[in-house]
């Protein structure tokens, strides 16, 4: 422990009403990663952010090279070397690419006042080279998929000259091939002599990359292991504080339930070309396929009319016109979208507030609003969830990522709809979470809705689904039935170029 | 343009919108029909917005005009451009605040300062010497506004029993000016007269006095003419007002451009006079024609 | 869990300390004027200061919704003066009766509401420059409409009670005031107990998220706009009961008034934020300033700086407890 | 992989497109006003045109950079009409030598923009009410310091010859425009060249993300609340030497135009939109047509409504454009 770079003792943090870090110490060496793992709202992020100057420790300390430091703000933190890509994206949406990357110490030239974007977009196409990936620098940032935005971020840290790099959740909604990339440039950090920090929910990735564990619960730490010696079923077991079950998925009989929604060559735009799927009732149906495959966009093509050019959408037999949300919703077609912050939830609202949107007319008699109904319907989710919130009057804003998912979910079990679409949903959200929500979509399929989920974690996909629909540029390349569905095959079809091979599915 | 023969007359005012440029444009138009010529007229909708003036003026001798008439906001701010116009052979005339004497071929308007002190004699006299004002102005930078002002205080200066215990400005606005002489009444119990410097101001504590119910106790002298104003000068309620004639102005000022247009002599200055009117004499012959609505 | 049942109660808890703040504020500046002046509490002073709140509060009311949508509406004080100037219209010259007049007016407000709220869906518009074409439309149509002449309604002198008549025979405390209360109430029962005030909130919080809710955006939006132009429409129907006239001229600047009544009292211009009893302290507090420095004499040339300065700290102060 | 790469190409395209539209509807304006009276486009009054896009194109760049960051500066047109009085004291009272008389007031401009921007950052005011208090209590020390009189400048003939003297002695060809032309040159670089343009963009586009870069936020917005205000500064300098005074009541009502100048542009007031062409083309949106419908003998009372209407359709074809 001696030869740990920086030190992080006995920091306590406090927001209005929650202990969010209590007495956690913590430490990084040089040439290690240490993960960092726990529930929703454990406290990760908060004491990451306090590492990076965000927020002000209320008491404790932090060492660095054996001397204390202190960190009050981001600049600090950054002339200490420290430097962190943030969980929540936190780009700006109307600058470019290389302007993302480069915001705060802009290339400039000789003059030292103009700017010189030239420099920067090269070294952005460089920097992305180093990642096996292609760029436009140009590229407006507001215009790429959440991704994409998530690689600027972190292309961003990588470029700082960081001594000490936190990564909060950054593959969050990576895939795979991508995520081989980031830990081949991270080992590549780490021979390099830098500290880094690993907070993520995907425990598999633990093994692949770090070097030590330390597990929080609640806001207090729990243990720190060796990774070696570490079994995943421990750790998870730290996390919760429990045992959990995983359930195994049983496979769906076809046995001819009523079809609940039917898609018939829909075009919208470059991203979906004739996609023609169905979904039945009971029916878990996953969506996979590569980052910028469409399948944000067939979702939203079906649910918010976007883009939408031609094709027949049919529910529960009968033919739909969907020209906006409020049609699809009539129909009994719910959708979470991937962006909750931007696309779920009003932040500023409380989770009373946010869990009846969609369904107003319940909660509501000539105009007014049922206030008692309503909170009992948010105190009943809050339960069948575990909304960990210290009230359903907490602004959804103060809640951790993965609690504001679960609100969004409310918001739609609130509703009550035949066919839902899930887009990521368990982005961010912990392992204990998860496991709630994959139980909660079997419950969904049992009590007779369609489930549609995209996800871009393939053991998700091949966990949760009964038949997997695998699509690349924007076209069904692939149908995978039962005991077909394996990670081979759907990263065949998802790689699948070629448009010769429909994958037509009646 | 068919009516390229008719000669064009351009009058562009202080403001727009209140009655007073309305009575103005009133009379100008009447001898516009009369003389056979064409004007126009506008001002800014705000009187203060001297830059917005001299983009009118300039916007209309873009259309060529054989004469200008003008009332400026400030005389200096277009005192290069009317030289030039004169320079060109437009005729130039000032009317009420008027145009800067060395521009101005000739000039119609009413001496505010004098006006200012007509008010001021009319209010000593029915407070018999003795007692305390407060005064409700319109602008602190108009220049006949504040001549109004200036010509009162001026006057009753000569009163050593008369004091001016209050002055505030209302932006001529109805509501505004109420309130303010709501507040006077308060601040200053004693006082027994309100002088205001034009009709919104006056109207404005018109209103405001009767709402605290101290119409009749203080007495009211106001400025201008309008419906309101004279109902309230008929009960007793506003004790009499100063009115100009802003019809007999218009139409003066458009004679004048006339006259000058077709080589005759006019006076420099054409004084449209002001009076002091109340219920006594408000229906006389020389008032009644003065007052508007 | 017994921490997160306390933690409840101090949540809620801090949604009143807003008020407290503004209303020390308030409190504050009552005091001082009363230490300069001790008229300044006179019931008569008093009565002044509500009825002078009375069409600013009217406007902030109005302009309060849309500001909660994260929108805003600039064109409340002209559309004011333009629903005021129709109804002296429909009575005088289209014959209407007075209430049909009245009404008459209070639905043009909120007719020109409905079209910046069109203006604002439909026409994918900025707030501010939806509503700035309202206030230039409404200002020149109202110069029109009136021929540029005040119109009066002596002909008909119940149309001055309305406003300035005694209630219930109370001397000094006028039916603009109880009808600014009863406005009020109303405003924040639709504020707090029913969809439109959800709604509001909502769609200034993010408005995305609204639409993919299914909420009927545009409709609500423009419904929201038009009950903004509903209050300017009572607020013209005040002002013209206490001048006894619809004066076309009237109206420059109400807007910022009205739009600074409800960020003082806690309304946030990016929407999502903000309460009617704030709105209406917020109107309280810029018409007892006004007032007080009226009553100390200040020369008015000074007043509106001594606004300035109080409002910024007002504000100032509300925004330390936010940061707290 | 090259599919990021297209996806990026065909978005850069559409940048051009709005400026496009904007010039567009501001040559209809012209070709339209041109048919109605070939008088428009002669040469005296097509200099009176941009004459008259000067001072409001002066206060339209400046609050574009607030605009940018997503804040909203109201207080432009009261610290114009502030810097030019406190140039008149300078140069007449306290016996400057004219150059410093002038830098002066600009940086009164500058100092009050910096004021401003104090307010918003140190005190958390919104912008709206850290610049209306800025905006009374510059209205109100313009009274107080000019004693309520316009000041001349008439002992400096120069003065005058600074924003009306003839450039390059060509006849109505006003050093003012040239003056305009060189500091949009100025916007321009600052906006598309160094860091405050960036940072201004920057800050409107996501404030916090900006702040967890580690750019200091609050400096760079007190920054360009300042810049703002030295361009009102020079906005008032022009308007002063035109009118040959500074006149201490002038300036209300300025800001409107400014701002809606700037949206015209293209600018989004929740920030991170934006550009320096696009405002000075809405300038000369608005100049064109005010003297278009003037040189119509419009009647006034209607003109505002024209105005309007027209500053909606031109907003809505390029919220069209956007659209697609
Ligand atoms: N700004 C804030 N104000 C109030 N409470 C906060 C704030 N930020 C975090 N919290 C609370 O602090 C606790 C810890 O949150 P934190 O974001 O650190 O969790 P986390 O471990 O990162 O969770 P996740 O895995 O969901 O990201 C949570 O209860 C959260 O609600
Ligand atoms: N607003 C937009 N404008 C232009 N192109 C877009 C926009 N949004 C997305 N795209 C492009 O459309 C393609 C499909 O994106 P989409 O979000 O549907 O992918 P996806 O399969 O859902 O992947 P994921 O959600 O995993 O990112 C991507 O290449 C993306 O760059
Ligand atoms: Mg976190
Ligand atoms: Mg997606």
């Amino acid at each position: 422990m001696g030869n740990e770079l920086i030190q992080m003792k006995d920091i306590c943090k406090s927001f209005p009403g929650v202990r969010a870090v209590d007495n956690v110490s913590y430490g990084v060496r040089a040439g290690e990663v240490h993960a960092l793992v726990g529930e929703n709202g454990a406290g990760k992020s908060t004491l990451m952010k306090i590492l990076s100057g965000v927020y002000t420790k209320d008491s404790g300390s932090i060492i660095l090279n054996n001397e204390e430091v202190n960190i009050t703000n981001v600049r600090d933190a950054q002339a200490l070397g420290i430097v962190m890509i943030h969980q929540e994206l936190n780009l700006m949406n109307h600058l470019t690419v290389a302007e993302n990357i480069f915001f705060g110490r802009e290339a400039k030239k000789k003059s030292r006042i103009i700017l010189d974007s030239k420099r920067q977009e090269e070294e952005t196409v460089q920097m992305y080279a180093r990642l096996n990936l292609d760029v436009d620098p140009r590229a407006k940032v507001g215009r790429l998929t959440v991704a994409q935005r998530q690689l600027v971020e972190i292309v961003k840290a990588l470029t700082y000259d960081s001594k000490i790099l936190i990564m909060d959740e950054p593959t969050a909604s990576l895939t795979s091939g991508e995520v081989e990339d980031l830990f081949r440039v991270v080992r590549a950090l780490k021979e390099d002599g830098r500290a880094i920090v690993y907070i993520s929910h995907k425990l598999e990735e633990l093994k692949l990359i770090s070097d030590r564990i330390t597990v929080m619960r609640d806001g207090q730490f729990v243990a720190t292991l060796n990774t070696e010696e570490a079994s995943l079923d421990a750790i998870i077991q730290m996390m919760v504080g429990r045992e959990v079950f995983e359930t195994k998925q049983s496979p769906f009989e076809d046995t001819g339930a009523e079809l609940a929604l039917k898609v018939e060559n829909l075009n919208a735009g470059r991203m979906v070309q004739d996609v023609s799927f169905h979904v039945r009732r009971g029916e878990i149906l996953g969506f996979a396929g590569l980052v910028g495959a469409g399948r944000t966009e067939t979702a939203r093509a079906i649910f918010a009319g976007d883009g939408y050019t031609s094709g027949d959408i049919y529910v529960g037999g009968k033919k739909v016109t969907i020209k906006g949300p409020r049609d699809a919703i009539r129909a009994g077609i719910a959708y979470l979208p991937e962006d909750r912050r931007e696309l779920g939830l009003a932040l500023g609202m409380t989770v009373d507030e946010n869990i009846p949107m969609a369904s107003m007319s319940k909660f509501s008699s000539f105009g007014f609003i049922q206030f008692a109904k309503s909170a009992a319907n948010s105190e009943k989710q809050r339960g069948v969830l575990d909304i960990r919130t210290p009230s359903i009057r907490q602004k959804v804003k103060f809640l951790s990522g993965g609690n504001q998912q679960k609100v969004v979910l409310a918001k739609w079990l609130t509703r009550n709809c035949d066919v839902i679409i899930f887009d990521e949903p368990t982005k961010g959200i912990d392992i204990g979470a998860k496991n709630e929500i994959y139980k909660l979509l079997n419950e969904l399929a049992e009590q007779g809705k369609a489930i549609i989920m995209i996800s871009s974690e393939l053991p998700e996909i091949l966990r949760v689904s009964h038949r997997v629909l695998v699509m690349c540029e924007g076209r069904i390349t692939g149908e995978l039935v039962g005991d077909e569905i394996d990670q081979n095959r759907i990263m065949n079809f998802a790689v699948k170029r070629n448009h010769a091979a429909g994958g037509q599915v009646g | 343009m068919a009516n390229d023969e008719k000669p064009y007359i351009a009058m562009i005012a202080l403001g727009y919108g209140h009655q007073f440029w309305q009575a103005v444009r009133m009379g100008a138009e009447q001898a516009a029909e009369e003389f056979g010529v064409r004007i126009t007229f506008e001002g800014p909708e705000d009187e203060t917005m001297v830059d917005r003036q001299v983009d009118m003026l300039k916007t209309a001798l873009a259309n060529k005009p054989q004469a200008i008439a003008m009332a400026a906001i400030d005389t200096e701010s277009v005192a290069g451009i009317l030289q030039e116009a004169k320079a060109e052979g437009i005729v130039v005339v000032g009317f009420d605040a008027g145009v800067g004497d060395a521009e101005s071929d000739a000039k119609v308007s009413t001496d505010s300062v004098e006006a200012g002190r007509l008010a001021a004699e009319n209010a000593a006299r029915l407070l018999n010497n003795e007692g305390k004002i407060g005064i409700i102005g319109h602008s602190q930078t108009t220049i006949d506004a504040v001549q109004r002002v200036i010509g009162f205080q001026e006057k009753i200066a000569e009163f050593p029993g008369i004091q001016i215990v209050d002055i505030q400005y209302g932006e001529g606005d109805h509501l505004r000016s109420a309130e303010i002489a709501k507040t006077m009444t308060l601040a200053h119990a004693d006082i027994d007269l309100i002088y205001t410097s034009n009709e919104g101001s006056c109207v404005g504590a018109y209103i405001g006095l009767r709402e605290v119910g101290k119409i009749r106790d203080i007495m009211l002298v106001g400025f201008d003419s309008s419906a309101a104003m004279k109902d309230g000068i008929r009960t007793g309620e506003i004790v009499g007002a100063i009115t100009q004639d802003p019809v007999g102005m218009g139409y003066k000022t458009v004679e004048a451009a006339v006259k000058l247009l077709n080589g005759e002599q006019v006076d420099s200055f054409i004084d449209t006079g002001c009076y002091w009117y109340d219920a006594s004499n408000m229906d006389a012959d020389h008032i009644a024609p003065l007052l508007y609505d | 869990m017994t921490q997160t049942k306390t933690l409840g109660k101090r949540l809620t808890g801090t949604e009143f300390s807003h008020k407290l703040i503004i209303i020390a504020v308030l409190v504050l500046l009552v005091v001082f004027f009363y230490i300069m002046n001790p008229n300044y509490l006179s019931y008569g002073n008093i009565m002044t200061i509500l009825l002078a709140t009375c069409v600013n509060g009217m406007l902030a009311l109005g302009v309060s919704f849309v500001i909660f949508t994260g929108g805003i509406d600039i064109s409340v004080g002209a559309v004011m003066t333009f629903s005021s100037v129709m109804s002296g219209v429909a009575l005088t010259r289209w014959g209407f009766p007075l209430p049909a007049a009245i009404l008459f007016g209070i639905l043009v407000g909120g007719f020109c509401g409905a079209v910046s709220g069109i203006g604002v869906t439909k026409m994918f518009l900025p707030p501010f420059i939806a509503t700035m074409a309202m206030q230039m439309i409404t200002k020149g149509l109202s110069l029109v409409v009136s021929n540029m002449r005040p119109i009066y309604f002596t002909s008909e002198p119940v149309y001055q009670r309305i406003a300035t008549g005694s209630f219930l025979g109370i001397s000094g405390f006028h039916n603009a005031i109880v009808i600014l209360i009863a406005v009020t109430i109303i405003a924040y029962i639709l504020f707090s107990k029913t969809l439109i005030g959800r709604y509001s909130l909502a769609i200034g919080s993010n408005e995305e998220a609204a639409r993919l809710s299914g909420v009927n955006v545009d409709r609500w939006k423009i419904g929201i706009y038009a009950l903004g132009g509903l209050f300017a429409g009572v607020g013209g129907l005040i002002m013209s009961s206490r001048l006894g006239s619809a004066q076309p001229q009237l109206g420059v600047g109400y807007e910022l008034e009205a739009i600074a009544a409800a960020v003082i009292g806690g309304s946030s211009l990016s929407g999502g934020e903000g309460s009617i009893p704030g709105t209406i302290i917020g109107a309280l507090i810029i018409s007892s300033l006004t007032n007080g420095l009226r009553i100390m004499s200040v020369p008015t040339e000074l007043q509106s700086a001594f606004v300035g300065i109080v409002l910024a700290f007002a504000v100032y102060f509300d925004q330390m407890r936010k940061k707290r």
